[in-house]
């Protein structure tokens, strides 16, 4: 299974700011290992935000996003307590949710 | 409090720091050689002879420069030691000395037997202008040749330059004993005709580096 | 106006006509894309990954702010961020021009968030990205700027 | 007109020479952006997991491991390694420390972990609880104690072992961290024979290296050290790297430890 990911969720003005850290390989498929053979690309392709419940985001990437990806947005209107899910989905299959509460 | 205990206390910690005090600077000196023995283990092509140090590797493994006498004898045998170019020819390609600088590896424990090393120049040196990814423990050899009045490498005015620019990366020891800077020629880390082109990097009035 | 800025709307306008040449209208209504989207993945150029997501013509706009670095340390891992003061964004993209594939991502945006999203790209070499937003009237507008990617450390 | 815009376009010209930024200032603000969300932070949580998960052959935890500071006490731990412990009679870096708690209390084989390569096996979870110790001790002043004979020869032994010089390319550790303002390539390189200054250096590892994606501890790094001075493999939690660790950490005395930092 997945590795947890990191969310934080912080009051700015009268929203706030969210910043997640996700633990993934996000191998590109163009890489090679030491015996000259293709890495298949494994990378997560979707990403979803959830504020208090309502689907504030969706992301799609690509191998191109950075090993352990990180994300920020911003969510308009909340304020301390609010609660803020964000799940992943990788080209394997695999797929990790983690949540946290506006600080 | 009375003198007498005062005294007697700052007896007792001298005692204390005296029985506890570090060993002598050349018992230390055994000591460390005990413990790189001990600590490292080969490792590909990374055998264990790399810890034998030679009499400059030993002299210039401190804070403080060796004596003077040690200095110049490092330095007598350095010079000593260096290959002149087969034919009297200095010069290489440019091009592949500018390719040969920028190349960092060779030498290491995850480096093949057998594979040519770079000359790792820009980890150290600018050189080229248009690179900006330059080290700087080196000084700078952006228009090495141009500064040095080398408009023709072939002339007899250049000879010297010439020369001791071979000399230097052949072995760098030769012209200061503690010198920073890898014996390419004399470790083998560089052949003769990659060294050739490191030259032409330097000297070559049609090399970037004098431009 | 200076030369950078002039090179960079030539460039905009050379992106401009492709999109032309390739018999795209500006104005189309993008396609409400769910999952992922192999093609705009696969697609080489901002041109073919806006095609892919059935957008039109791009335009570059001073109101898109692109935050990227003039010089990254590390080709691995270089950040980006887009925002806009625009309302009513939909869909904001990051691409890298000279990546094997150019578009890296693409978020999606509900009323609830700000359109001003950041994450973390790979780049193989020094090269223009591009910050893309889709904006509430079907406007296609972007932002560019070159990073450079550096050789660092030993090389070995 | 057309010679007040030619004026104009020069005027814009030479402020754009000066608007742009030197080589230095762009490294500092890519560093400056990255800073903002380290993915350490993801090793840090692992580590803090592994420190209370029972596992190994005895299935215990190591919430009972004395860092220096007694049984289970993990915040102000890092800034005061290496140190002299009575129990193993030795001066002990962090990892070292914690291979000694992992065989002791959890009973793993300490010369398997040793052998592993680094970010394999046991060797990741090693990353992940030297993120988590040494995030215990963020903001706090790198303080090694020197009280006892064996710290202080350590130091001395550590100084001679970072001037040594060898291998094909005459290096030592002094070759590159002997003189401040100096640089490879782009990478600043800190000078270690004095303080180099907070969260620099020695009281910037474990760091998470965004050119491998991954956290390497004091240990990986001195490996590498080592691996680019072309010299022979150093052992893990060897007597050298420790020496070593002991003169940088007494030296960056008073420095703020920024670990688990973010590195190139």
């Amino acid at each position: 299974m997945a590795d947890p990911m990191r969310v934080r969720a912080q009051v700015k003005g009268t929203g706030a700011e969210v910043r997640v850290l996700m633990a993934h390989e996000m191998e590109t498929g163009q890489r090679r290992d030491a015996a000259g053979k293709l890495i298949p690309a494994w990378h997560i392709t979707e990403v979803t935000a959830q504020h208090n419940g309502k689907p504030v985001l969706t992301a799609h990437w690509g191998p191109a996003v950075s090993k352990n990806p990180f994300m920020f947005f911003a969510l308009k209107s909340a304020k301390a307590g609010d609660k803020v899910v964000v799940s992943w989905k990788d080209n394997r299959g695999d797929s990790r949710t983690d949540e946290a509460v506006v600080a | 409090m009375t003198h007498t205990p005062r005294i007697a206390l700052a007896a007792a910690a001298l005692l204390v720091s005296g029985c506890a005090s570090t060993p002598a600077p050349a018992e230390l000196d055994r000591l460390t050689l005990e413990m790189m023995k001990a600590s490292f283990r080969e490792q590909g092509i990374a055998k264990l002879d790399r810890l034998q140090q030679d009499l400059g590797q030993a002299a210039c493994s401190s804070d403080k420069p060796p004596a003077e006498a040690v200095a110049k004898e490092i330095e007598a045998t350095a010079l000593a030691s260096i290959k002149w170019p087969e034919g009297g020819r200095y010069l290489g390609d440019w091009r592949a000395g500018e390719t040969l600088a920028q190349n960092g590896r060779g030498m290491t424990w995850t480096d093949a037997p057998g594979a040519p090393s770079g000359g790792n120049c820009y980890n150290c040196h600018q050189i080229s202008k248009s690179e900006i990814s330059y080290g700087t423990i080196g000084p700078s050899l952006y228009n090495y040749g141009k500064l040095r009045g080398v408009k023709d490498v072939a002339a007899p005015e250049s000879a010297a330059i010439v020369q001791y620019t071979w000399g230097k990366i052949y072995n760098s020891k030769a012209y200061n004993a503690c010198s920073g800077m890898p014996r390419f020629g004399h470790a083998g880390v560089l052949t003769q005709t990659q060294m050739r082109d490191l030259m032409a990097l330097l000297l070559d009035p049609a090399s970037p580096v004098n431009q | 106006m200076n030369l950078q800025r002039r090179v960079a709307l030539q460039h905009g306008a050379s992106v401009a006509g492709l999109m032309l040449s390739l018999g795209l209208l500006p104005g189309v209504a993008h396609a409400q894309a769910a999952g992922f989207n192999r093609a705009a993945f696969d697609a080489k150029t901002l041109a073919e990954v806006l095609k892919a997501l059935g957008a039109g013509a791009p335009t570059e706009s001073k109101d898109i702010t692109l935050q990227a670095p003039d010089i990254a340390e590390n080709g691995a891992v270089v950040p980006l961020g887009a925002s806009t003061s625009l309302a009513g964004v939909k869909r904001m993209l990051f691409l890298v021009e000279k990546n094997p594939s150019a578009l890296a991502a693409a978020f999606d945006l509900n009323e609830g968030i700000d359109a001003n999203v950041s994450t973390r790209v790979k780049m193989g070499q020094t090269s223009n990205v591009y910050a893309v937003a889709f904006t509430a009237d079907n406007r296609v507008l972007f932002a560019q700027k070159e990073v450079k990617v550096t050789l660092g450390g030993c090389g070995g | 007109m057309r010679r007040l815009i030619v004026g104009a376009m020069a005027l814009a010209c030479v402020q754009l020479v000066h608007a742009q930024p030197t080589t230095a200032e762009g490294i500092a603000r890519y560093r400056e952006m990255l800073a903002d969300g380290n993915p350490a932070d993801l090793f840090e949580a692992k580590g803090e997991g592994l420190w209370k998960q029972k596992r190994g052959p005895k299935v215990a935890s190591l919430e009972q491991c004395d860092l220096g500071k007694g049984r289970g006490v993990v915040k102000g731990a890092f800034v005061e390694l290496p140190r002299w412990f009575a129990d193993t009679q030795r001066v002990q870096d962090l990892e070292s420390r914690l291979l000694t708690c992992m065989e002791t209390l959890q009973g793993l084989d300490p010369t398997v972990i040793a052998a592993t390569p680094f970010g394999r096996g046991e060797q990741a979870n090693m990353e992940a609880l030297a993120a988590y110790v040494s995030a215990a001790s963020r903001g706090q002043k790198m303080s090694l104690p020197q009280g006892h004979t064996k710290e202080r020869e350590m130091f001395e032994l550590g100084k001679r072992v970072f001037f040594f010089r060898g291998g094909p390319y005459d290096f030592s550790c002094a070759s590159c961290h002997g003189e401040a303002g100096k640089r490879i390539r782009l990478q600043d390189l800190p000078e270690l024979t004095k303080n180099p200054g907070d969260g620099i250096g020695f009281a910037a590892w474990p760091a998470y290296r965004v050119s491998s994606g991954e956290m390497w501890s004091m240990q990986r790094r001195l490996n590498d050290c080592y691996r680019q001075q072309r010299f022979p493999f150093p052992g893990f939690a060897s007597d050298a790297t420790i020496a070593l660790g002991v003169y940088m950490g007494v030296n960056a005395k008073g420095a703020e430890s920024i670990a688990p930092a973010i590195k190139r």
